[in-house]
């Protein structure tokens, strides 16, 4: 622990924890072995608290709030898992599902996908919302790899290990509102990226199978996720 | 430049000024410039010429003069008359008349409740003096009170003066503008700026557009004040795309300013250096949020990020940044100039000083106002803005554009200020007022402002991007008189998720034309529904599934 | 007690659903000592009958005729079950969605036709402009997704279904299944 | 002080005001939404190869520069749906030489006006500030190719072989 950093002592769903101060709520509870639901989070990535899965209520406080960037505070209490948040993430997970393409049956993410894991252990067997069936892109000019627009959640895992490990920034995203999408270079096919160094690391971050390496069939499709975790610690000791 | 200096400059204006006898003001805002305004100042420039009067008379271009309804406006002073609907032909007339009767059938009578029952910090020189010349400004008391913030008080005087105000932030959330200056002086960090927030995006909000075309150079010496009180040495103008006007008259205004050594380095040979850089937006109304507007000055996606961390502690390149709106500011001259007593006096308890609200829809007096904080809503639309024009029938007003909500007549008596707003549903907000009469459907209302949501959605956060477009099917469905029960269920749901779950301010308010609608005009929705999932639970909708 | 009422449709699905019923193999046996079953592609019954206490529909709402019978179910059905993905989703059904209509007809019967390419036109079912689930159309009472649920999950749903619970599908399949 | 580091996409004057834009604000990322305002305002709108060259000036990645310019309204990447683009120069020496007579020909003859396209949507016409070449005045640039002394019937004429080349 860095020198200077205090220990703030709060309550996680009633249990008494403990953290540092430069730890987020998600983190403490990850230790403390409480489940919060995230997408757009991936430890070893900066945090956007762009999916809201992870939003929780502290106590005293009207705004809820993203458990991935709220920073831990002396006395606070957190409660991660009221039916009122139940509630808004299963619609969340529900508007993800209809913005997107997602056919599970011919995936091959089938099976490993976080989409689709979430969709269970939340309790959503079905979506009420009415599906937006986009007109979306499948790119497979690359060598090695796909992007199947169909898929993406926007979680942006891409964008960030690219830029933030990789260090390339291929990716980034395009438009707004409801066009918003993940793009290689300005726009070209991944295949004709100057920038791209074929690293797979954004494939193996992505949590659904937007992107997929390419000679997987249905279900095929795991993603590797070690290195995250690996290579944040190998640069730390440099 | 010292402070005699600048009073004697002061002074010898006002002299040349008395010398010309008259001053002929030819609005310039917006509603006016959009009839043809320049045409007429021409032609009165022409006539001035032809009629030999050049020395004792002088045509000038100023601000917004308010009443845009009655637009063009000119006024003749120092005879205080006030013409209306003025066109090139008038010109002549007017110049005649200079020392006799004034035009009567182009006399704008100004003894009426629009011009009476106002009260103006916000817009005190708007439409007065030529905002294209620092000279005018300073014969208005400009800049005084920067000269009295920096020698005569400490950055801590400043700040304790505008906590004392009350002055809250008119940006939108009402935030105390004293405590939001106090966090960022307190903030560490050797780097700090000052961003005014000119990125006015609302549909049919025009007041800050007002105060920046109008009135540059108040906010010039705002934006001194503020760099002063917290700690900073540079200043931002972030003025959103469209308003080229705006853009042009601030940046002359800086240009006059640091000529004059109002702004640059060791100010009134004080230690304090300030400078300040126009940015121009680029067509993204989320970029008046707070973060988004950082990132859109650091050259990224305007996107929102999560707060904590506060820009008062991390903001622009991650320094300490205070970021206030057009308004806002635009009160801090006059504070510093007489006093935190003499602002807290006008306006509620928790409602300090004055608002500018633009005035638009269904009603007599279109245009910008400026009345005191608790000014009944029904003397606003009714007396000053002279109520329902060709025999209509009030319905609501739309407060606070697509962030805000509709008030009905119930609530018109309702002294206007932050919390009685909020409580009722609506927010103050942007400012935009809009009077709806009993023509206009609420639903069309709530799916307008809907799908200036779903465009403007950044797309950053899930329920905003992609519960904005749920909403809008939905109310396109009510809108048509096909929607179902079901879907009355699917929208209340939908509003609560994306007011409760999105981001960021836009997000979070994106509901509230809908939900205040719903609150006050449901029998407006449920006319628009279609038996639907009878007893049996069939849908008998058809119109979304034929081939 | 009298026996249940069951009934099982195929909407615009590929059967498999129905496939997997039939894999419930000896617990089908038990399951016709609880139940009749009144109406199914499995049996020989040419009009949706009233008075069905179960029915399980397979496969999304593709074309008028999908729509006419799921009304029809819903109108005699006290719980209907939205059976496997296509129902549930829309699943590869609704794979067509993009492309509109048009497309898909032009695509399917003459660009990739090896003789005699034509659009039919007469005594089929016109296809709706997209391919929905069930529950967009009518009321839905238990959601079974899976492409397709495998034959203990339709199993235990209708075992609870008969003894009057309510069955926490969640445990049993997702999505794609 | 940094100087500009890549080469221009073309000799073109007019990346004289983009270079000037970018050395105005120090050649730093941050002068990315100012350099795109001051290129789309010269250029009309923004190619492939304007944003290459900001990008590798400023410094910025070429996915970012994508995602910054097809963020904000303002920016144009190309006029929607049209092959051709004819950027008209509305400075104060064409608008003196002879511009406005230009465009009355182009709506009256072609049904096109500034921001706008041909009925089937083959052509677009946008106009830019000032393209730097008042001694060619009238100018304008058709597809990439700045042609000065424009005079009615040449504008007319680039623009009808677009529109029946391509039918």
């Amino acid at each position: 622990m860095n020198p200077g950093v205090r220990v703030k002592t709060f309550k996680i769903d009633g249990l008494d924890v403990a953290g540092r101060e430069d730890q987020t709520v998600l983190d403490v509870a990850t230790e403390h072995g409480i489940p919060i639901p995230t997408m757009c989070h991936l430890e070893g990535l900066t945090s956007v608290g762009a999916c809201r899965l992870c939003l929780v209520e502290v106590v005293g406080r009207s705004r809820l709030l993203p458990a991935c960037v709220t920073p831990v505070e002396e006395g606070m209490a957190v409660v991660t898992n009221s039916e009122r948040l139940q509630n808004y993430r299963r619609m969340l997970l529900e508007m993800l599902f209809v913005e997107g393409n997602h056919i599970c049956a011919v995936c091959v993410s089938n099976g490993h996908c976080e989409l689709q894991g979430l969709a269970q252990t939340l309790g959503v067997t079905h979506v009420h919302f009415p599906y937006h069936y986009p007109d979306r892109p499948v790119d497979a000019s690359h060598s090695r790899f796909v992007v199947d627009h169909d898929r993406c959640v926007m979680c942006t895992r891409c964008v960030r290990v690219c830029n933030e490990v990789e260090g390339a920034h291929t990716w980034d995203v395009m438009g707004n509102g409801a066009n918003v999408r993940v793009v290689t270079d300005l726009n070209e096919a991944w295949g004709r990226s100057e920038t791209c160094t074929g690293c797979g690391k954004c494939v193996h971050v992505c949590p659904t199978g937007a992107l997929f390496e390419k000679g997987h069939s249905v279900a095929e499709m795991l993603k590797k996720r070690q290195f995250l975790p690996y290579l944040t610690a190998m640069r730390r000791r440099q | 430049m010292n402070p005699e200096e600048l009073l004697q400059k002061n002074v010898s204006h006002q002299l040349t000024a008395e010398a010309h006898g008259h001053d002929v003001r030819v609005c310039m805002g917006a509603g006016c410039m959009s009839l043809h305004s320049d045409q007429i100042k021409s032609a009165l420039t022409a006539q001035v010429k032809q009629h030999g009067r050049d020395k004792s008379c002088h045509v000038k271009g100023v601000g917004c003069m308010g009443l845009c309804a009655a637009g063009p406006l000119v006024s003749v002073e120092p005879q205080g008359v006030l013409y209306k609907e003025v066109t090139e032909e008038d010109a002549g007339e007017i110049i005649d008349s200079l020392n006799k009767a004034p035009v009567a059938r182009l006399i704008c009578p100004t003894d009426t409740p629009f011009f009476q029952n106002q009260m103006k910090i916000v817009l005190e020189n708007c439409g007065k003096i030529d905002p294209e010349r620092i000279e005018e400004y300073v014969n208005a008391d400009g800049y005084i009170a920067l000269i009295k913030a920096l020698t005569e008080m400490t950055p801590n005087d400043v700040i304790t003066q505008v906590m004392r105000s009350g002055l809250r932030g008119r940006g939108g959330g009402g935030y105390p503008t004293g405590l939001k200056w106090t966090t960022v002086a307190k903030a560490d960090g050797t780097q700090k700026y000052v961003i005014c927030n000119g990125d006015e995006g609302d549909p049919g909000a025009f007041m800050d557009r007002g105060v920046m075309e109008g009135d540059p150079h108040r906010l010039i010496e705002a934006m001194a004040i503020a760099g002063y009180a917290v700690g900073a040495d540079t200043g931002y103008i972030f003025v959103r795309g469209e308003y080229s006007m705006s853009v042009k008259r601030l940046r002359k205004a800086i240009m006059q300013a640091e000529r004059q050594a109002l702004l640059g380095k060791n100010i009134f040979n004080t230690p304090f250096s300030f400078q300040i850089e126009v940015r121009i937006g680029a067509g993204a109304f989320v970029s008046g949020e707070e973060t988004a507007l950082i990132a859109c000055i650091e050259g990224r996606r305007g996107v929102p990020s999560p707060r904590p961390p506060y820009p008062a502690e991390r903001g622009l390149w991650g320094c300490p940044t205070l970021i206030n709106n057009v308004e806002t500011l635009a009160n801090i001259p006059s504070i510093i100039r007489n006093g935190a007593d003499w602002f807290s006096n006008i306006g509620t308890r928790t409602g300090k000083g004055t608002v500018v609200f633009a005035m638009t829809g269904r009603v007599q007096n279109t245009g910008l106002i400026e009345v005191p904080m608790g000014t009944p809503l029904r003397e606003v639309i009714f007396d000053i803005g002279g109520g329902v024009p060709d025999g209509g029938t009030f319905k609501a007003v739309q407060m606070g554009g697509p962030s805000g909500g509709c008030i009905p007549e119930q609530y018109l008596d309702m002294p206007i200020d932050f919390d009685s707003l909020l409580e009722i549903g609506a927010i103050m907000g942007s400012g935009g007022m809009l009077v709806i009469d009993d023509s206009a459907s609420m639903v069309d209302m709530a799916k307008f402002f809907m799908e200036f949501c779903r465009i403007e959605s950044c797309g950053k956060c899930v329920p905003c991007r992609v519960g904005t477009v749920q909403m809008h099917e939905l109310l396109i469905r009510f809108s048509e008189g096909t929607a179902t029960e079901r879907d009355l269920v699917l929208l209340e749901e939908l509003c609560d998720l994306v007011r409760h779950t999105s981001l960021c301010g836009l997000g979070q308010s994106a509901p509230n034309p809908v939900l205040s609608t719903l609150r006050y005009f449901r029998h407006e929705y449920m006319a628009q529904i279609r038996p639907d999932f009878g007893a049996n639970g069939v849908d008998t909708h058809e119109s979304r599934s034929t081939s | 007690m009298s026996k249940a009422r069951l009934a099982t449709i195929w909407l615009d699905g590929c059967s498999g659903c129905h496939m997997s019923f039939l894999d419930m193999d000896e617990h089908l046996v038990t399951l016709s000592e609880q139940a009749d079953l009144v109406y199914s592609p499995y049996v020989d019954t040419k009009e949706f009958p009233k008075n069905v206490d179960i029915t399980l529909v397979e496969g999304a709402i593709g074309n008028t005729e999908d729509l006419e019978k799921v009304r029809k179910v819903r109108a005699n059905t006290r719980i209907l079950v939205s059976l496997g993905d296509c129902a549930v989703t829309g699943n590869v059904s609704s794979m067509r969605n993009t492309f509109g209509v048009e497309r898909v007809l032009k695509h399917a019967y003459e660009e990739t036709a090896t003789l005699n390419a034509q659009i039919p036109k007469i005594d089929i079912p016109l296809l709706l402009e997209r391919a929905r689930p069930i529950h967009e159309f009518v009321t839905v009472d238990v959601f079974v997704p899976g492409c397709p649920p495998d034959a203990p999950t339709i199993a235990y749903c209708l075992d609870e279904l008969l003894a009057g619970r309510t069955p926490d599908m969640n445990k049993y399949t997702r999505f794609g299944k | 002080m940094k100087t500009v580091k890549s080469a221009a996409p073309s000799t073109d004057n007019r990346w004289r005001i983009v270079d000037a834009a970018m050395r105005r604000l120090g050649f730093q990322p941050h002068a990315l939404i100012e350099t795109l305002h001051v290129t789309q305002e010269t250029f009309g709108f923004l190619d492939e190869d304007a944003l290459r060259y900001i990008a590798a000036t400023l410094g910025v990645p070429l996915s970012q520069v994508y995602g910054v310019a097809t963020f904000y309204r303002a920016f144009t990447l190309k006029p929607k749906g049209a092959h051709h683009t004819c950027v008209v120069c509305t400075g104060t020496a064409c608008h003196l030489k002879g511009l406005p007579e230009i465009l009355a020909a182009l709506e009256a003859e072609l049904g096109l006006s500034p921001g706008g396209s041909t009925p089937d949507g083959k052509a677009a016409l946008m106009t830019a500030r000032c393209l730097a070449s008042c001694g060619l005045a009238p100018a304008a640039v058709f597809d990439g190719k700045m042609v000065g002394n424009l005079t009615s019937a040449t504008a007319l004429k680039r623009i009808r072989q677009w529109v029946e080349h391509e039918s």
